[in-house]
């Protein structure tokens, strides 16, 4: 990104940015309403990771998570942005409680929305610890402020993906927005791989990585709401159709998606790979999914899936 | 009476012992090494084919499991030790002597072994100079070879990946040599005759199609901002103002990024049409949306691209493809093609010393040559015409007589000052030196000789060593793009601001050119699946390129 | 890790009027640029933290150089380096210089 | 501690929980007579799809029954990492499984987490780390991450991570640093009647929020995460 881009946000730049390449400010900046956005406990507050410096490692001024408030299309909301770059956006102790703290005083207004960016690999290793229990604690949040009447929304669509306790907060959401660059998992594919063998999950077979967990498959499964192609204009456009059709938080919620959940391992539990699961849900050339275009493939899950508006 | 038939009767007797094991010309893949025992003796001169690109893997793994009492201390002539079994075969004694061109994924282990004493090394080589010892001083008395398919008499379709066969086989066959395929299936008809049957003695039929590395796809979304800087001062004071239609480019990134910026910050520039429409290349991917776009006329292949085949069936126009439709490589005459026909080469080194002696040796590393030093040369036989060279050789001997002055190729050399971990590009005294006399080589691994380079582009400028009048100034033209490195730090600086002024060197700002515009969005593709969309769904790249 | 401080003269201050401005990411390869408009107005510092160690001459190098290119007066620069190499440091510190000199939004 | 000493401590009136493949599912009854829910996962058994959504099962049940409180009982391993999970969106079971509880905690039934033996990574967001309030027993050994990958990915020895986790509970496993962290709220004496320990803390559950920041902070083990929390709080609550 050439520093005129970051600095002129307009349509034009908002449709040409890729989101998983821009950084977490520039995806922010041109995700708003132009000039919105206020940050805080801004990079000029150098509330750095404490732990880092043990490892011998540098530290980000805002320790990889950048959070404010801003517009949408004219109204508030509180936003958040991991950069994926840093640390493979992971939660460490700062990190975690800039967005525990905002989802508090969401909870408390109940009427300003909340749009999380992820772009993570879960837990930072050096501050393991604290990382996990960051995320347990913005897990808590997040149902609070949903339950008070918050509506608190994922975009995933970046070079970390989402993953580990990442995954598992987004699985909080009131609704996510994916790209097919996302992915969405708790394990990665090293991981897998690691523990159980190549035979299992072949990591360096980035097709399969991108069929089992990435982005068209989660909405074609009904892991995520929308799919967005790959750029923050069409994540923009994503994250206002979401907050206009989302669904409050209750007994409700959870009975439906036990119910979606159930139904999800009846049909698919025994499928080997996810291309027998779209040939389940009856995709004529469930093969050819992975290579469809986003426009002509947003068209097939919209006729395959219609997603559940009131169970997550 | 003198015997003038000895080669051929020994020929007729390696054919006759194969054959005990054949069924016709087949021999089933269990026999394989049975037939290797049966067909090669000690000391044999071997091609075992395998390059930087397709490997005959399924009769190297044969040609290991000899037994050694019956084959031994084997001469190979081949151009790629790329396999660990290539090593494989001299750790256990099979081979003996080794005579090469390239060795980059086993650039290291080959270092060790020829440190330690297991490989008697003859020669590394270019491509092209391997070739030509085939027909002179070291034509295999053995090759074996892979290929696509085979019919029951042994005609060979080598598929878009032809690149070595042809040669090796003209060699072997017509100089009383027994030639061995392995191929992926046995078919009734090939889809082409690429080697005749005549010169194919035996066909194995292989488990599983043979190895071949995607080695020059480079992914769109890994081009630095960086790289970027380079390639726009390359096109802009290379590619337009000497007007270079017919080239070769290297396998780096730099390159990628010029590929990818032909089609929009070449339009931008109006070169469409000027520059880059003829080329000695592989199909590379990343020169997709310049063909879509219509910059490329001609594009001649050593060997194919994993992924490629069916867009270069359906860009015939661009490309060189058989009557069955598939393209049709050769690597010795793509080398030829790039050493004569070609106005410029452009591509990436590991180190450049202050001569501009360039090499991709490192102390425990030996990559070998391949093709790039044919790219990389001037060609003193070249006698034909054409602007870009007649132009470079003026500006390298301006008081010469016009109709005697020999033109020049344009070898240019595109990097970033510092490497992956902040290893220095420039260097006092490059470390092949330092390997030539720890292995006692009569001469040091170089890539591309100082006196062939005309051009260094670096993100601080380029370098245009054809206007350099002596050795000094040559160094400090190096020196004055050699940025931060040490090498650049020790630059005379009041000469290297003369060379700016008589415009030796040219700083971005001397081009018109802000490195702060150096934008990924001025790539014509992102990533690979940019690439795909621009191939209308044609290039179908392989998994480990994907993200999708 | 390494700190590495520069304190140089500036021939001028450096243009615009905005007060904060931040660049870059730490990564490997990568470095953060924080750029304050906190000191007199022909003074310019640097303060460096790098995960690269012993490359305090490379550093001295690109500074002075930027500096006399840029003339950065009134400028405080804090960086995180990841590693980041020396055509990357300079292109980082210049993308700030640039943003500061555009007016606040 | 083994589960069977376990429960018969904490339940001299009576249970009926099973153990069924490592999924636990069942009720016990309380020292005041109200029955608990018992959910969990022992015999270190890795947390899948498939045992997760009997879980969340169990606690959407309990919810519907009324109230009472929630116990969540975890000798776990991490979730289970498998292609078959990861397909059918592990993610979203675990998620659903750990909102089940903390609903549940916040419509009045308190959730009481139980570490006796090991958990790890998404299994214990998801269980344990989604209570209220987690107790743990010495017997607790949990792992967010284990050394020697810690080792592999830092590329430090083990030894030299052992050394650093002295001065710092912030990345070593253990149940001692969970504690210094706010994760864990307390530790049982497993010699005494767990009922005791049990009934002592239902009586002071206070009301349900999430206090494991400023507890971190008040055991000195994490001394930033309340802090910066609080500060943000502030200042997102001037926007209106």
């Amino acid at each position: 990104m050439s520093v005129a881009n970051l600095e002129k946000p307009s349509l034009e730049q908002a449709r040409a940015t890729s989101f998983y390449e821009a950084s977490a400010r520039a995806r922010i900046r041109l995700l708003l309403d132009p000039g919105s956005f206020v940050e805080f406990i801004g990079p000029e507050r150098r509330e750095v990771s404490p732990h880092l410096k043990l490892f011998d490692l540098p530290e980000q001024f805002d320790d990889g998570i950048i959070i404010g408030r801003g517009q949408f299309a004219g109204s508030p909301v509180f936003i958040a942005a991991q950069e994926g770059r840093f640390m493979g956006g992971a939660f460490g102790e700062v990190h975690g409680a800039k967005l525990t703290g905002l989802l508090r005083a969401a909870k408390e207004l109940k009427s300003i929305p909340v749009v999380i960016l992820f772009d993570t690999g879960g837990v930072r290793l050096q501050e393991a610890n604290a990382g996990e229990l960051a995320i347990a604690e913005i897990m808590r949040a997040v149902i609070e402020a949903r339950t008070a009447g918050v509506k608190v929304i994922g975009l995933i669509g970046g070079r970390s993906g989402c993953y580990g306790g990442g995954g598992l907060i987004a699985g909080c959401c009131s609704a996510l927005a994916v790209s097919e660059q996302g992915r969405i998992a708790v394990s990665g594919p090293e991981v897998i791989e690691t523990n159980r063998g190549v035979e299992e999950f072949d990591s360096r077979d980035r097709a399969l990585v991108w069929r089992t967990m990435g982005g068209k498959h989660r909405r074609l499964i009904g892991g995520a709401e929308l799919f967005a192609d790959d750029t923050v204009q069409a994540f923009r456009e994503a994250a206002l159709e979401l907050l206009e059709t989302t669904a409050g938080f209750g007994i409700d919620t959870l009975n439906a998606e036990q119910s979606r959940l159930e139904d999800r391992l009846q049909r698919f539990g025994t499928c080997r790979d996810a291309v027998e699961i779209w040939a389940a849900e009856r995709v004529a050339d469930a093969a050819s999914v992975p290579a469809l275009p986003a426009d002509q493939f947003i068209e097939l899950a919209d006729k395959v899936r219609r997603i559940a508006r009131d169970a997550r | 009476m003198k015997n003038w038939q000895q080669g051929r009767q020994a020929r007729d007797a390696r054919i006759e012992a194969g054959a005990k094991l054949a069924k016709g010309k087949i021999v089933a893949a269990s026999d394989a090494t049975r037939l290797m025992e049966a067909v090669i003796g000690p000391g044999d001169r071997v091609c075992l084919e395998g390059d930087n690109q397709k490997q005959a893997d399924l009769l190297c793994r044969a040609l290991l499991g000899v037994d050694l009492a019956k084959v031994n201390g084997l001469h190979m002539v081949q151009s790629g030790i790329v396999l660990p079994e290539h090593l494989d075969l001299f750790d256990r004694g099979v081979a003996k002597r080794l005579d090469y061109a390239y060795s980059g994924p086993q650039a290291a282990r080959i270092a060790r072994m020829l440190f330690g004493g297991k490989i008697e090394l003859g020669a590394v080589h270019t491509y092209l100079e391997l070739f030509a010892r085939y027909f002179v001083d070291l034509t295999p008395q053995v090759a074996l070879i892979a290929a696509v398919s085979a019919d029951h008499d042994g005609n060979l379709y080598t598929g878009p990946n032809t690149e070595d066969t042809p040669t090796v086989v003209e060699a072997t066959a017509f100089k009383n040599g027994v030639v061995i395929a392995q191929v992926n299936e046995i078919v009734d008809k090939v889809p082409r005759v690429d080697i005749p049957a005549d010169r194919v003695q035996f066909v194995v039929e292989a488990d599983k199609p043979f190895f071949v590395e995607p080695l020059f796809t480079r992914d769109p979304g890994a081009i630095t901002e960086g790289q970027i800087l380079t390639a726009m001062l390359a096109i802009k004071a290379i590619y337009a103002p000497y007007g270079v239609r017919r080239l070769n480019h290297g396998i780096g990134f730099s390159t990628a990024a010029i590929e990818l910026l032909l089609p929009t910050y070449g339009e931008r520039l109006g070169l469409k049409g000027k520059v880059a429409s003829h080329f000695a290349l592989n199909p590379h991917p990343a020169l997709i949306p310049a063909i879509e776009s219509g910059w490329v006329e001609q594009i001649h292949c050593f060997g194919s691209e994993v992924g490629m085949d069916e867009y270069i069936r359906a860009r015939s126009d661009v490309f060189f493809t058989g009557p069955d439709g598939s393209l049709r490589s050769n690597r010795a005459f793509c080398q030829t093609a790039g050493l004569y026909a070609c106005d410029m080469f452009i591509g990436s080194t590991l180190q450049i010393d202050l001569q501009g002696n360039s090499s991709t040796v490192t102390t425990s590393r030996i990559a070998g040559f391949g093709g790039a030093p044919n790219m990389g040369a001037d060609a003193r036989g070249r006698r034909h015409p054409s602007t870009p060279w007649l132009q470079a050789g003026r500006e390298a001997d301006p008081d010469g007589s016009a109709l005697l002055r020999r033109g020049r190729k344009l070898v240019v050399q595109i990097g970033e000052t510092f490497g992956e971990k902040n290893v220095p590009l420039f260097v006092e005294k490059l470390d092949a030196l330092a390997l030539a006399e720890k292995l006692k080589l009569d001469l040091a691994p170089v890539m591309i000789y100082g006196d062939d380079v005309t051009h260094i582009v670096t993100e601080e400028g380029v370098a245009n060593l054809l206007l350099c009048r002596d050795e000094n100034e040559r160094e400090q033209a190096i020196r004055g793009v050699a940025g931060y490195t040490h090498v650049g730090r020790s630059r005379d600086r009041k000469m290297v601001q003369h060379l700016r002024e008589r415009g030796v060197i040219r700083r971005p700002e001397d081009l018109g050119i802000d490195p702060l515009d150096a934008d990924r969005s001025m790539l014509a593709a992102r990533s690979i699946k940019d690439l795909v969309r621009w191939s209308g769904g044609l290039y179908a790249p392989p998994s480990q390129f994907r993200n999708w | 890790m390494e700190d590495l401080s520069f304190h140089h003269q500036a021939r001028a201050r450096a243009g615009g009027t905005r007060q904060m401005a931040i660049i870059g990411v730490v990564a490997s390869g990568n470095l953060e640029v924080l750029a304050e408009r906190v000191l007199p107005e022909t003074e310019c510092r640097l303060e460096i933290k790098t995960a690269a160690e012993g490359f305090g001459e490379v550093w001295d190098a690109v500074v002075a150089d930027f500096v006399e290119r840029y003339s950065p007066g009134g400028l405080k620069f804090s960086i995180n380096d990841g590693g980041a190499r020396p055509d990357t440091v300079s292109l980082r510190l210049a993308q700030a210089v640039r943003l500061m000199a555009e007016n606040e939004q | 501690m083994t589960l069977d000493r376990i429960l018969a401590s904490m339940f001299p009136d009576g249970h009926d929980v099973k153990n069924d493949g490592g999924v636990l599912l069942g009720s016990g009854t309380l020292r005041s007579g109200d029955r608990a829910l018992v959910i969990g996962v022992a015999d270190r058994t890795a947390l899948g799809v498939d045992e997760a959504i009997r879980l969340s099962g169990a606690v959407l049940g309990a919810i519907k029954r009324g109230s009472g409180p929630i116990l969540v009982i975890v000798d776990s391993d991490s979730q289970r990492m498998s292609k078959r999970d990861e397909l059918l969106g592990l993610n979203e079971f675990l998620a659903h499984l750990a909102k089940s509880l903390i609903h549940a905690d916040i419509q009045g039934k308190p959730t009481i987490g139980l570490l006796y033996g090991h958990s790890a990574a998404g299994a214990f967001l998801a269980t344990a780390l989604a209570t209220r309030v987690l107790v743990g027993l010495p017997s607790a050994d949990p792992a967010v991450m284990d050394l020697p990958s810690m080792s592999k990915v830092t590329k430090l020895p083990i030894e030299v991570l052992e050394e650093k986790a002295k001065s710092t509970p912030v990345f070593a496993p253990g149940l001692q640093n969970l504690v210094q962290l706010g994760a864990v709220h307390v530790i049982w004496d497993d010699q005494v009647s767990l009922a005791d320990q049990l009934e002592k803390l239902l009586r002071n559950m206070g009301d349900a929020r999430d206090r494991r920041d400023a507890l971190g902070k008040e055991r000195g083990g994490r001394m930033k995460a309340a802090d910066i929390a609080e500060r943000v709080r502030e200042l997102a609550m001037q926007t209106r």
